[in-house]
């Protein structure tokens, strides 16, 4: 089964991304007994970004299963749970805690399917979160979404705006394979119109979020809104960006890359994940394989330094991609 | 215990010996690829506990999961044909001795990872607990796998949540080289099971009589909704770790006496023939019914085509 | 008790409990960044048990760490200096309240990851029975990290090599907003210890006498080369998880009330008030001590330069 | 500290690469008492794959430690180790194992110097064997070289012969910083002549196994061997490729494999891992950026097959490049 994308949109409401979130869980939870939430600190407390406030008194303890601090015992058990019937969405709370979880996640859930021929399907999402801007240091702000990349097996979804953040984890958790959900801590208090009701953004679709013709910037979870406002100070300097936004990684939607580049000649691509390695490099090798003659420049890379993510505020932001390095980058490629 | 009862345990037991000794044979003659490990000499453990277990009962199982497999009441000819990378293998080819699952039978498979198969049948209990059926999980695992993670952060959820599943450790004396003493600090690993506040029961794994009860016990008492339990079974691995380990950390005796003083066929022979469940006709000719069954389905699937080619993106993803 | 040890004792707990309040205001005026987690009721455990601690042993530390910090006897300047982020701090600015270390008093860090200490003081156990010293490993975490596999897999290899290790579990109530009886299904966590043949002890976290005894027992014992042990100290969480916890999971008694009912540092003066150790004055005057190098060490923090900017390859790595 | 150079190799003795690797662990822990061995089945055994063959004998149970099954506890405490002045060699006895024990390696070994502020060093080495080949199916047979590219603070080696296998490992054990060595399970049994004694291959060199001219084949561990079997067939064709071996990825030898490029123009980069974020994307990237104006035709990727690793012979050859898979590549982009 894989979701399909809602025809006609109901009315929207302005919604906080997390809400959005906590939006997508209760209404899937409504619609499928089979959806259960799996995690820690999200019962009372309503998770340590809040998306499951209010789910306990709806759905009580038994669906919204608030767990001991057991990273890859609950993330086994939710492949096992997968395996035989439930539709579990797992809470890590952040994503520099999924090294304790990675052989239920790589090993167990990405392999089963194929491993047993076929027999199997998993059907669990593991939400995150990842980034690094609020102070929290070197293991609490990482940006792995690149390790996920790199299994085969796992899909990998990355939400920039509240209205995907719903649409993408409706599709998440309706999705027959396993789904690396990942947030952005910093996205969580950003407001958008999202549309109320049921809502799907199927997975593996990329969107323009601003057309342009000078360049394009590919980027997705929280640096789409850097792109976006870079975009804006871009056309004081009359240069008109095109901001593609990828939403899933994997399965990626190449074609939405490889058009906007055919169209402008120019890729600047743009991750917070430190750049050796990153997604970024795949997006670079793609577009230099496959769209060679349509480049006019180099494609560039904009991303985070390679060094683990530091405390201080201005060092913090001295490592991970600013609006700025942007704009600078951007201006570089086109001139 | 009646007859019908000790006959199909020793029923199983046998046709996994069977098994065990007809895999090796064909890995030797080159036809199997990769890795196999012997259950022989662990019989009675996957036969005693699997005796309590429906289709919709769940397992997981090992590295040395032919046993379970088999107890689990798979197909033989999907095994073979699987050892083989057959298209009719259960994993049509691409899982292998180390990952064979049967879903249909609620093996939800071996695994290549020790202790991995833990998470996952806790999990299993867990969808019984909520949709509120009887159903239970029982994870196989060896004494080397009780000493992961894993296991630590399954017991404690499972009992926290009363879930029923039941933690079966495999005691075989190694874990690959590692003899036992030189894996735990404790002698009586069945004493773990208090620090989660659930039954600990320590059997001796060659006799099928005292694994059957005890397991019946605790998977009864997981069915009435009353937890996990943890069922330590003592036995001896009578071959190397896998086929072709050249066993250097074993003494002579360990190598060839134990196969025949610590084997629960010959225990499980000598109980039924002792308490004149059946004469010795009839176990043998449960053996010679199970010789032929071996060779159908070896037949079966030396006669199978090859596993089709890989499917992309298909044979990975469920939804595309 | 003598008076010295006694006053020492009470002093790093004064110290700990006046870092965690001063602390918060500066979290409150916006001067320190990220998240801070208080110590405050829990002084005695980390008291008690340092004060058997040489420079040269090893502690490995939590997300709250202050107090484990302090009572192996840090400098409070470079730990308010890397509070607000200053070159001065002892991380630079780089690691920040969940990171701080002191490797030079052999305090190993603060670690952001619930767990993550305990295979990493059971290795630094490691180099003292290899190097054949008599150093030991402490490591001190929390009530939910017991429920970490890394916490098993170490007990056990420590046990198994006797290790020069104490584990010291502070059991404050809680996991963030768990209760405690949320995450375990025994009452008696110290049972745990059997599992892996080491003794696990039970103190009363509120009474730093109870710690020093039985902390100072286990820490010889491992001096002596017997092997690793389980210290569960109960005690209470008298803060948020965090600051600015909402703290929706609490009655206003556990929020309020737990503050002084419970109270490690209130138990201590009557205490040594009451066995004439010393009198209110002296007491007092010790307090105003650490307020006096507290503000010293918060103005040696404010006066220093903002951390340097990050210089890659020879932040990250040593050779280059 | 960093290991330089050994100037005047010593007499040279065809060994087998695992044995290439026991000689300079046995030298090592000659060398310096701080050095010891923890891993699962090292001691009578000897290791999975025979590398610390002979070596308990020589150092005991104290300085080969054989490990009960806790990959985390294991790893977690070479790093506690390393901190107060070991240096442990841990091996690890399948990459697809290293899932159980990320968190230490990654949030604890590699960021630990950063995070305190320069206190701290972790001279630490894992070593650990990938790749598939031997019917092991999808639970042992991963590449996952990538993964440890991507996080600041780790070093990875990936050396494709005995000499190089050798060498590296004295300088993984004589560097101060955490080491993830990755060894290939195919390459244990190929032979090559390794200086005796004392021989030292610093970090962060790559080596030009083939000098050509018409192409640069990037590629390394097994993939090397492939690569110089293609470029062999190749001169059939007339055509003349220059095989790169990075041998180790970080640090990376940039600048060997632009000069490379420079000369050729043309780049195939080839290596064993799934092509989707696997470390060739870097690679492609890097020149893309940094060599465009010098490429006469796109960059190109032989990587593995977006899928786990099959276990039936023929599947298993199916998913990872062949040697006629690099050279029907090549012709391509010489075309
Ligand atoms: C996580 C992990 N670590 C190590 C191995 C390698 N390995 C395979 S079987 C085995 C021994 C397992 O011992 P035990 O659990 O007692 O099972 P047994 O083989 O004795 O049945 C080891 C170490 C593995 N497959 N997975
Ligand atoms: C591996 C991991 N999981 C989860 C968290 C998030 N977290 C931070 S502190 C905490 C609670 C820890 O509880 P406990 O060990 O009892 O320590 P306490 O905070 O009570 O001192 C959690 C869940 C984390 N930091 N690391
Ligand atoms: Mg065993
Ligand atoms: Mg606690």
């Amino acid at each position: 089964m894989q979701a399909t994308e809602t025809r006609a949109p109901a009315a929207t409401r302005e919604m906080f991304y997390n809400e959005a979130l906590g939006d997508a869980l209760r209404l899937e939870m409504e619609r499928d007994a089979r959806v259960i939430v799996m995690g820690e600190d999200i019962a009372e407390h309503g998770g340590a970004f809040q998306v499951t406030a209010g789910l306990l008194e709806t759905f009580g303890p038994t669906r919204i299963r608030q767990t001991p601090i057991s990273e890859l015992g609950i993330v086994g058990a939710a492949v096992g749970a997968a395996l035989t019937g439930l539709r579990p969405v797992v809470e890590l709370m952040y994503i520099d805690f999924s090294g304790l979880a990675m052989d239920q996640l790589v090993n167990q859930a990405a392999q089963n399917r194929f491993m047993f021929g076929g027999q199997a399907r998993v059907p669990m999402v593991m939400r995150t979160q990842g980034g690094a801007g609020r102070g929290n240091a070197a293991q609490h702000s990482k940006s792995l979404e690149a390790w996920f990349t790199h299994v085969a097996g796992l899909k990998v979804v990355m939400p920039a705006t509240p209205a995907d953040a719903k649409g993408l984890l409706t599709a998440a958790i309706r999705d027959d394979d396993p789904v690396i959900f990942l947030e952005h801590k910093l996205l969580y208090r950003t407001k958008g119109q999202v549309p109320t009701g049921e809502h799907v953004v199927p997975l593996g679709r990329a969107d323009v979020k601003r057309a342009g013709k000078d360049l394009s910037i590919v980027t997705w979870s929280r640096q789409v809104l850097f792109a976006l406002e870079a975009a804006k100070q871009l056309t004081n300097e009359g240069i008109d960006a095109e901001v593609v936004d990828l939403r899933t990684l994997v399965p990626l939607d190449k074609e939405a890359v490889l058009s906007s580049v055919r169209k402008t000649h120019r890729v600047l691509i743009v991750h917070e994940a430190i750049k050796r390695s990153g997604f970024g490099g795949e997006i670079a090798a793609i577009v230099a394989e496959e769209a060679f003659d349509d480049l006019d420049a180099p494609p560039r890379r904009v991303a985070g330094l390679e060094t683990p993510i530091p405390y201080a505020q201005h060092l913090e932001k001295s490592v991970i991609p600013q609006v700025d390095d942007i704009v600078k980058a951007a201006k570089e490629l086109v001139a | 215990m009646d007859k019908t009862t000790a006959l199909d345990l020793y029923r199983v037991m046998r046709r996994i010996r069977d098994f065990e000794e007809r895999a090796t044979v064909l890995f030797g003659e080159g036809k199997v690829w990769g890795t196999i490990h012997s259950y022989a000499g662990e019989e009675a453990i996957a036969a005693g506990v699997c005796a309590h277990l429906r289709d919709d009962d769940w397992i997981t199982s090992t590295h040395r999961g032919h046993g379970h497999c088999i107890a689990k009441r798979a197909d033989l000819g999907k095994m073979y044909a699987e050892l083989l990378g057959r298209e009719t293998g259960y994993c049509r080819g691409r899982g292998g001795s180390m990952h064979i699952a049967d879903t249909s039978k609620g093996n939800l498979g071996a695994n290549g990872i020790v202790g991995g198969g833990i998470p996952i049948a806790t999990g299993a209990a867990l969808t019984a607990k909520q949709l509120g059926t009887d159903q239970v999980a029982v994870s196989f695992f060896g004494d080397g796998a009780a000493n992961q993670g894993g296991f630590h952060e399954s017991a404690n959820l499972a009992a926290l949540w009363k879930l029923p599943v039941i933690y079966v450790c495999e005691v075989n004396q190694y874990a690959e080289s590692l003899p036992v003493e030189r894996e735990f600090p404790i002698k009586d690993l069945e004493r773990r099971a208090d620090g989660y506040g659930m039954p600990g029961v320590r059997v001796n794994g060659l006799d099928v009589r005292e694994v059957y009860d005890a397991a019946g016990e605790l998977i009864a008492r997981a069915r009435r909704g009353e937890g996990p339990s943890f069922l330590v079974a003592y036995a001896y691995r009578h071959e190397g770790h896998y086929y072709g380990d050249p066993r250097k950390y074993q003494t002579k005796d360990q190598i060839e006496g134990w196969k025949t003083k610590f084997d629960p066929l010959t225990e499980a022979r000598a109980w039924i023939l002792g308490a004149k469940l059946a004469s010795a006709a009839e176990l043998d000719a449960i053996d010679a019914d199970i010789v032929r069954e071996a060779k159908e389905a070896v037949a079966f699937a030396e006669g199978s085509p090859p596993a089709s080619p890989i499917s992309l993106p298909g044979d990975v993803y469920a939804s595309h």
